[in-house]
């Protein structure tokens, strides 16, 4: 077996997959279990490259020669993979859910659904897994494209102005992106990834790097850093599942890797630094950071309110970058996960309210734990986990971001985290108070609560679990990555 | 070479016009001759012009005198690798137009006109293809000619009476065009007394400074212009587009622009020299600002159009700026993405206006937003449609983003950041007005749900769309094999041979 | 051995699939086994660094005299806690908070890095919540709660990792000056109830369930006081603090009416003591502040009991509505008695032999020791008039349905061993003395020490003399506090983000989508909207100029055009404007030419 | 006016001869002023004359719309076949010297010349006259 | 004065073709009857072979045609004809052309001109 396939074949399962979506279409049981055996067998295939990379290895293929100064080319490394496990780990979860959701709620084309869902996983994984940018825009690219029928999967008239409003945003961005690669290219005649950054060597005016680095930032608006992130709010429209998937699996989440890739690995974190770009990368996450969360308090759709929290939780990772620090980066590093699993069981949540109880608005929500005590418990669980309190691994990257902060020797950022921890708090804890302590308005609202069916519970308390596990043994296996990711991208110099 | 290939150029010519005849005649006799031999023709056609590319891959040119006079008496024929990636390109084009207007033709050609329509449409593909391998300077405009009345007459030819109105637009602007062009070849000839193409490119330089010249690039310049239908000369393009029959509009749309916009630049590079158009006459600038606006305008007025087959025309006036683009930049990268967005535009081009042909055909519908939930319909089509439609935006990997991309890094490496922009900006406005229709085919529900569920064209239909499309993917992930053409052809264009 | 936290919040897991006296067993098993723990823990070794990630090690367990010591007060005062709450079926959820607390004040006594405080602080906010919000109605207090408790936990956070990094190692130390030593006393300043950090807690005891306000008053401040003994080295100014919370807190105590707000600003008044205590700096201010932290713990509790047993009874929480219960509730009420003499510091009892040390101590630092007697003078008053309205006037007659019932027997169980306490320590201060890590010593009986409670009592006699409206119950009632202000303000920033801030991005959202579509209207026929703006523009002058008749036929020609657009189809003159386009094109080409 | 006997007789009587030079100019061709093209023309506007003269009928009857077409395309058939016997001589396109040298007969190249012409001339006259006849078979059968 | 004389008497021919084409674009631009337009496109075209034929011409020179041997005479260059007489042909084409697509709009509207054309279009 030639070592490069099991990248290769991580990408092909998912579109392999969707081929045979569409062929089993007209047989649900027989397409949902291509589904969920597509995704096992990915996890499968994911954590087999695991123990290589965790010996510090890199394993890599070159597809077809596509470009001048960028192949189709995959390499996993130790920040790739933990993406790629994100993705592939959540994914099975999501689909579990994403199973039990549509059928509770009978949605419709539930074909193109799972097509979609499958491609758009495959282009995750080649974020994840890019070996230069050039693989990476057109994986990021793709992965635009395809989730645009799954975010206006419901077809009603706001959905399709909420899907053109993500369309604009992600596929502006994408544009600024290829200047940013194009201008990449011309200045080093690369776009190979290098530990530590290539953009050094290029001897090029430190104002057209930062320009580029603007442009980059640009690209990479699907992090949602502010004041570019009303996509993500408006693309609540789209089922749940779908929104888990945006803001936990796979879309956002490529945002905020790409940036930690062209921050360690195209420009090093010493240029960065020389750059100035820490600082304005730390004022826009402050920005962010704040008030995404102010944005999240006026929101009653709870799952308006989770957006603007992701808004918010992806501006820390921008936050660690921005310090340049070891411990900033890592705290960077790993809240790329563990922010996932807790959004993604959050959103699950939100998702089992509306199958169970069919309601969206945090307003409506009185005392509907009573009704459905897990669901309401494990949303409990995960947003305490998000405001970074124990026992959830959210407080782990909370602890290497200030320690980073100090490290940079930027102690306005430890304002920013102090505040947003309040506010985090201020906009969750209200929703547990309303879920489980407070009583119903009249006894007779939560007649037609039920419990949400098993197969969307299932995912939710594995979800939780795993961010308590994360907890507990933070090192297994993310920590680690990311210390290896660190050590690949920084090399020394660090503070 | 061997003899046979040595041959050739002139049968590619010569034959199909015999297959005309004989088509025109057995059609007399009876009506359904005509189709099988257009197809066979320009099959043949194709072949030919496979082989001679193949056999001028490495570099080396054919050419062939008619009559055995050299020039300048006599015409000749050259095959290099430029052209003869155009040829493959046009006439696979052309063959599966044919194939799609088997049935498509029906849409909008009576009956008793189908012999006649075949047997222009064929004299169309051979007259293209002779201002594809002509050396000669007037040949070039006899040929030019020939290729445009047949699209007159085709343009006009359809059902619908506004047809008429667009082809005599079109007939009055392009013979306005030809005029122009034939006064430059003249004046041309006044400066050098040859009209053949090599002779031009060696003797021009001597009289650079000249006013002659000066005019000569002018009509020439200007005439091209407006055949290419580049911004603001389009005015023909999008009533002859829309109003044309189906598979009119698809053959002009990819193989008579793209064979205008070969003979421009062949013109521009091979017979003025790069030298020329860059420093003693700089217009490079001018129509790099012109192309960017082209993009621009083109993009927009397509988005606000409410006509599918009139939004992709204007689209199409877009993407002819971006091969004036690569005019505008001309420097290797730039004109190698130039010559490769020949191909994908056509490529893309044809399988969108196949698709809106096929749409009309089944349902007649012509308004964007009669097509709502189309794709329940017609599935196959509207999926060949996004992908068509994807490659148009310029999503990687397909084709026509690679030619995109090589367009922006020229552009960037000639330091023209801002028309980079722009360029990158259309490509954004591109997606808009693909999408509008993307969204109500896929999104839209059905409307009028007497028109029932499958209306799925006929497999005659389908098969070009399919391949269409899937080349759009394919040719874009395996962009090499084109690129071993265009790059040279980029690099003979600027004489860095 | 164990970590005794590790016993509590291991057990708490199973609390919700017991129930019922099970559950109730369970409990006060782990009550138990966590004192037992805690005991043992003196003897145990300190559990080696647990490496938690790169550059973070956590030691978990870590031992010393004052820890153990602190441990076992912790692990009594949680028995007491549990067998109080044993009198009915709390709600798991409560049961649960109970336990976590103990657990994460136990986790904060052992804890030897300043990261493994923090992941404890923030339990045992969590933990306090969850007591809190187990009651009915006290969402919004149990919020403002959690507000606080996490912007001090982050405070803390941030605070030690400064001091992480400038020290390079997590574990437990003295804090150097700098931004750091600002953020840890904030920090820890919320959890010990620092003025004006303090608002709450007489927010939210008084709305914790009765059994919960007994938890709450043991562990939160306690453990953040213990946490200043630990890392030491605070200059006087904490003293200072001290004093000022003991009589902002005993000032505020006398002004009010619901029994456990006066307990609670009492609260505040103690932990003033502790702090002034450590802020002293001497080994015998430490010890100071851990006696009367023992001390405090237990005759608090003891209070908080038999107000909450009170409550229960009569569903009343107010003076001025209570009064006469030493019939009803003789037990209750001597309970009470023991716990507020002591709290008053009378010979004799728990409270005075740790006041005694603390205003020992604090006579090293100028002005501390005057403060501090003025506070407890002012202890004396709130103390009294407490017992009195409660226990001892007679029942005003506009008093509610009451229930002449003794308190269950958990509750006095636990308030009987608590009394039990106070005079054994009182009586026998060495029990306590001679378990301080500091060695130090107390002399309750000595006379300097017997002279001062007297002259306080006296003073606070006199006080009661003269002053009469606090001999009526709701004499001067001030129940406003400092917290307005930080409601204010948080309805302050909740309307901004909700009126301002949103609207504003909408506005803007409404602002691009109307630009938009004016450009795509425009870019249907770019041609006939000039002509028609055009004509619009020149519509005014056409009237005023032309004779009616034109302006008319221009007026309707316009409308036409208007009603017309966009007109697509192909129109003839496509041609003629074609060549003037190509003309102008010309030109310009020319113009290039001429200029080359 | 088709009464008018002066017309028809002149017409009649000029018919031929216009036909005779516009074969003269055909031939003449190759060594001379003249060619397909003039020939051609000159021959269809004999027919022009018959219509004037005797109207569309009598034309149609005499040339009809299939003899049109097939003489057009006999016409480039004669042209491109001449050319192509040329490639089966291996020589060039349309290269007479070739044939001659390969058959040995001298002059033959003007021959072939004289059929190339005589070939766009047929052609040329055909189209000529179909352009002319369909367009005044637009109005009913009253010629001018 | 002179030489301006001169540049007009030698180069007039010049002046009368684009005087021709002038004329030629004006109907083309002009003129709302399609018949007329179509006549201007030929003036235009027309404009053009003169062009080509005008600097073809040499002074004195005769056709050029093969003289029998030792007879030399100056002949006029021959190629600009032969091109010309295509771009005759090719006009003609396009002029039959036209006129097809005009009869062919006359049938459908009963107009050949502009104004009438755009009423009927708007009656549709």
């Amino acid at each position: 077996m030639i070592p490069g396939i099991l990248p290769l074949l991580a990408i092909t399962i998912p579109l392999a997959a969707a081929g045979l979506i569409i062929a089993t279409g007209r047989h649900m049981n027989l397409r949902d279990s291509v589904t969920l055996g597509a995704a096992a067998s990915m996890v499968m295939v994911v954590l087999a490259m695991l123990p290589e990379i965790l010996a510090g290895g890199r394993i890599g293929i070159t597809l077809v020669p596509l470009l001048p100064g960028g192949d189709l080319a995959l390499r996993v490394d130790a920040l790739g993979m933990i993406f790629g496990l994100v993705a592939s780990i959540l994914w099975l979860l999501n689909s579990l859910y994403s199973i039990g959701y549509m059928r509770a709620l009978k949605e419709h084309d539930q074909t193109r659904f799972y097509f979609c869902f499958a491609i758009a996983i495959a282009a995750a994984i080649g974020i994840a897994f890019s070996a230069n940018l050039v693989t990476l825009y057109v994986f990021y690219e793709v992965l635009t494209l395809i989730t645009y029928p799954l975010v206006v999967h419901v077809g009603t008239p706001e959905a399709m102005q909420a899907g053109r409003k993500y369309l604009a945003y992600l596929l502006g961005g994408g544009i600024c992106l290829l200047a940013a690669t194009i201008l990449t290219y011309t200045l080093t005649g690369t776009t190979e990834f290098i530990p530590g950054g290539f953009l050094a060597g290029a001897g090029a005016a430190a104002l057209s790097l930062q320009v580029i680095f603007l442009l980059y930032l640009g690209g990479f608006v699907k992090a949602a850093w502010m004041p570019f992130h009303a996509w993500l709010p408006a693309a609540m429209v789209a089922p749940t599942p779908v929104s888990a998937f945006l803001h936990a699996v796979a879309v956002v989440t490529a945002g905020v890797f790409g940036v930690v890739r062209v921050a360690g690995w195209v420009y090093g974190v010493d240029l960065m630094a020389d750059l100035g770009l820490g600082v304005l990368l730390a004022v826009i996450a402050s920005f962010t950071i704040i008030t995404a969360s102010l944005f999240a308090l006026a929101q009653d759709n709870l799952k308006r309110r989770l957006a603007y929290s992701t808004v918010a939780q992806l501006s820390y990772i921008l936050l660690g970058v921005s310090m340049l620090s070891t411990a900033g980066l890592t705290g960077a590093v790993i809240h790329i996960p563990f922010h996932a699993f807790q959004k993604i069981a959050l959103f699950f949540c939100a998702g089992a309210v509306i199958v169970g109880a069919g309601r969206e608005n945090i307003s409506d929500m009185k005392g509907i734990g009573r009704k459905m005590p897990v669901t309401a418990v494990m949303c409990a669980a995960a947003a305490a986990g998000i405001c970074g309190l124990p026992p959830f691994c959210g407080l782990v990257s909370k602890v290497y971001l200030s320690i980073g902060a100090v490290q940079a020797g930027e102690l306005a950022l430890l304002g920013v985290i102090i505040v947003s921890a309040v506010l985090n708090v201020a906009y969750f804890f209200p929703i547990i108070h309303t879920m489980i302590i407070a009583r119903p308005s009249d006894d007779r609202a939560l007649d037609t609560v039920t419990e949400a069916p098993l197969i969307m519970l299932v995912p939710i308390i594995l979800a939780v679990t795993a961010s308590v596990a994360f907890f507990f043994f933070p090192a297994v296996p993310f920590l680690d990555l990311a210390e290896i990711a660190i050590a690949d991208m920084s090399g020394a110099g660090l503070p | 070479m061997n003899a046979v290939i040595s041959q050739l150029p002139p049968l590619l010519i010569v034959v199909p016009i015999l297959g005309a005849l004989l088509a025109l005649l057995l059609g007399k006799w009876k009506r359904s001759f005509a189709y099988p031999i257009t197809l066979a023709m320009i099959g043949f056609q194709f072949a030919v012009s496979l082989v001679l590319m193949e056999s001028v891959m490495d570099g080396e040119v054919i050419h062939y005198y008619l009559g055995g006079w050299p020039p300048p008496l006599g015409i000749e024929l050259v095959i290099d690798s430029f052209n003869s990636f155009v040829l493959v390109v046009i006439l696979a084009l052309a063959l599966l137009t044919a194939v799609w207007a088997r049935e498509g033709a029906d849409l909008d050609i009576v009956p008793e006109k189908r012999v006649s329509f075949f047997v222009v449409f064929q004299l169309l593909v051979t007259g293209l293809c002779g201002m594809a391998v002509t050396g000669d300077l007037f040949n070039l405009y006899v040929f030019l000619e020939i290729s445009s009345i047949a699209a007159y007459t085709l343009v006009a030819a359809g059902r619908n009476p506004r047809s008429l109105i667009a082809g005599f637009n079109y007939l009055i602007l392009g013979s306005i065009a030809a005029g122009f062009i034939v006064l430059g070849i003249g004046y041309l000839y006044i400066a050098t007394g040859t009209l053949n193409m090599g002779e031009l490119a060696v003797m021009l330089p001597a009289h650079y400074g000249q006013a002659t010249v000066y005019a000569a690039f002018l009509f020439m310049m200007i005439g091209f212009s407006i055949k290419v239908a580049f911004f603001p000369l389009h005015l023909w393009l999008p009533d002859a587009y829309t109003e044309a029959p189906a598979a009119v509009t698809i053959l002009i749309a990819t193989a008579t622009s793209k064979v205008t916009a070969y003979a421009m630049l062949r013109v521009i590079f091979s017979v003025f020299t790069l030298q020329y158009v860059t420093e003693s006459f700089p217009v490079t600038e001018l129509v790099l600002i012109i192309a960017a606006v082209a993009i621009i305008a083109g993009a927009v007025l397509a988005i606000a159009q409410d006509n599918l087959k009139r939004m992709l025309a204007y689209s199409s006036i877009s993407q002819m700026g971006y091969i004036m683009f690569a005019l505008g930049v001309a420097n290797q990268a730039a004109l190698a993405g130039g010559i490769l967005h020949i191909m994908a535009h056509a490529v893309m081009k044809g399988c969108l206006f196949m698709v809106a042909g096929m749409i009309i055909y089944r349902t007649g519908f012509t308004a964007i937003r009669q097509l709502s939930g189309l794709s329940r319909r017609m599935p196959v089509a509207c999926a060949a449609f996004a992908l068509a439609g994807a490659s148009m935006i310029g999503i990687p990997p397909t084709i026509g983003f690679m030619s995109k991309y090589y367009l922006v890094l020229g552009a960037v490496v000639a330091g023209e950041y801002l028309a980079a922009a722009v360029l990158l900006a259309g490509s954004l406005l591109a997606a808009v007005y693909i999408w509008k229709v993307i969204e109500v085919m896929y999104f839209g529900d059905v409307h009028d749900e007497d028109l029932g569920g499958g209306l799925e064209a006929p497999v005659s239909m389908m098969v070009p769309v399919i391949i269409l499309a899937a080349s759009c993917l394919l040719l874009g992930i395996f962009v090499e094999l084109p690129l071993e053409v265009v790059g040279p052809a980029a690099a003979m264009l600027l004489g860095g041979d | 051995m164990i970590p005794p936290a590790a016993i509590y919040l291991a057990g708490l897991l199973a609390v919700p699939v017991l129930s019922g006296a099970a559950r109730k067993t369970w409990v006060a098993g782990l009550g138990f086994l966590g004192l037992v723990a805690a005991l043992l823990a003196g003897t145990g070794q300190p559990a080696g660094p647990y490496v938690f990630g790169p550059g973070i090690e956590l030691v978990l367990f870590s031992v010393d005299p004052s820890r153990s010591f602190a441990g076992a007060v912790f692990a009594i005062a949680a028995l007491l806690a549990i067998l109080y709450s044993l009198h009915r079926d709390l709600p798991p959820v409560e049961t649960m908070g109970i336990l976590a607390s103990a657990g994460a004040a136990m986790g904060i006594v052992f804890a030897g890095d300043f990261i493994t405080v923090f992941i404890f602080w923030e339990l045992l906010a969590l933990a306090s919540l969850a007591i809190i919000w187990s009651a009915p109605g006290s969402g919004g207090s149990g919020f403002r709660y959690l507000l606080f408790h996490i912007f001090g936990g982050a405070c803390l956070l941030t605070g030690s990792a400064i001091g992480v990094v400038a020290s390079g190692s997590t574990l437990l130390a003295p804090i150097g000056p700098g931004p750091q030593y600002l953020l840890i006393t904030i920090g820890i300043g919320v959890n010990a109830a620092f003025v004006p950090l303090h608002t709450w807690v007489p927010d939210a005891y008084p709305r914790a369930s009765v059994a919960g306000t007994v938890a709450l008053s043991i562990f939160t401040t306690k453990a953040a006081v213990f946490l200043l003994v630990v890392l030491g080295g605070w200059g006087q100014g904490l003293a200072y603090m001290g004093a000022l919370m003991a009589v902002y807190g005993a000032v505020f105590a006398l002004f009010q009416d619901d029994i456990r707000r006066v307990l609670s600003y009492s609260v505040i008044s103690q932990v003033g003591y502790m702090v002034a205590a450590v802020g002293t700096g001497s080994a015998m201010g430490t010890d100071a502040a851990l006696a009367h932290m023992t001390c405090d713990i237990v005759f608090k509790a003891l209070l908080f009991m038999a107000a909450g047993a009170v409550i229960l009874r009569t569903g009343i929480s107010r003076m001025s509505r209570l009064g006469g219960l030493a019939k009803t509730m003789p037990l209750t009420a001597i309970t009470a008695v023991v716990g507020g003499l002591a709290l008053a510091g009378v010979p004799g009892l728990s409270g005075s032999v740790s006041k005694g040390m603390v205003i020992g101590a604090a006579t090293e630092v100028p002005y501390l020791a005057p403060l501090l007697l003025f506070a407890a003078v002012v202890t004396v008053l709130y103390t009294s008039r407490f017992l009195w309205f409660v226990f001892f006037r007679k029942a005003p007659d506009n008093l509610g349905v009451r229930v002449e019932r003794e308190a269950p027997v958990a509750m006095l169980a636990a308030m009987g061993i608590a009394a039990g306490f106070c005079i054994l320590i009182g009586l026998f201060p060495d029990l306590l003395v001679s378990h301080l890590p500091g060695g130090s010593v107390a002399h309750p009986f000595s006379r300097t020490h017997l002279v001062e409670s007297g002259a306080v009592l006296l003073a606070a006699g006199i006080v009661l003399l003269i002053a009469k409206p606090l001999r009526s119950p709701s004499g001067m009632v001030c129940e406003t506090d400092i917290d307005r202000a930080y409601c204010a303000a948080g309805r302050a920033v909740a309307w901004t983000v909700k009126n301002p801030l949103s609207s504003g991005a909408r506005g803007i959202d409404r602002m691009i989508g109307r630009i938009v579509s004016l450009a795509t209207r425009v870019s249907q026929n770019p041609v006939m909207t000039i002509r028609i703006w055009a004509r619009t523009l020149a519509l005014p002058f056409v009237r005023a100029l032309l004779d009616p008749g034109h302006a008319d036929q221009f007026e309707s020609a316009l409308d036409g055009m208007r009603k017309r657009y966009p007109d697509e189809r192909p129109g003839i003159r496509g041609s003629g404007y074609g060549l003037i386009l190509i003309c102008i094109i010309a030109f310009l080409y020319y113009l290039l030419g001429a200029y080359a | 006016m088709r009464e008018n006997v002066v017309i028809r007789t002149v017409c009649r009587l000029f018919v031929p001869f216009i036909q005779l030079f516009a074969l003269y100019v055909i031939v003449h061709g190759a060594s001379g002023p003249g060619g397909g093209f003039q020939g051609g023309v000159i021959f269809a506007t004999s027919f022009i004359l018959l219509l004037i003269a005797f109207g569309l009928p009598c034309v149609r009857g005499r040339f009809g719309r299939s003899w049109i077409r097939a003489y057009a395309a006999c016409g480039i058939i004669i042209f491109a076949g001449v050319g192509l016997t040329c490639i089966l001589f291996s020589g060039n396109f349309l290269e007479y010297a070739a044939i001659e040298t390969a058959l040995g007969i001298p002059h033959l190249q003007t021959l072939m010349i004289d059929i190339v012409e005589a070939g766009i001339g047929i052609t040329v006259m055909a189209v000529m006259t179909s352009i002319i006849l369909d367009f005044v078979g637009k109005e009913e059968e009253e010629p001018l | 004065m002179e030489n301006l004389l001169a540049f007009i008497a030698t180069r007039y021919i010049y002046i009368m073709t684009i005087i021709l084409m002038m004329i030629g674009l004006y109907a083309l631009i002009a003129k709302k009857n399609l018949v007329k337009k179509v006549i201007g496109l030929n003036i235009f075209q027309t404009a053009i072979f003169l062009f080509y034929i005008s600097f073809s011409d040499v002074d004195g020179g005769t056709a050029p045609i093969f003289l029998p041997d030792g007879v030399s005479a100056t002949y006029v260059n021959p190629i600009p004809h032969v091109l010309i007489l295509t771009a005759i042909v090719v006009g003609l084409a396009i002029t039959a052309v036209a006129l097809a697509i005009v009869v062919g709009i006359y049938e459908e509207y009963q107009v050949t001109g502009e104004d009438g054309l755009q009423e009927v279009m708007k009656r549709q």
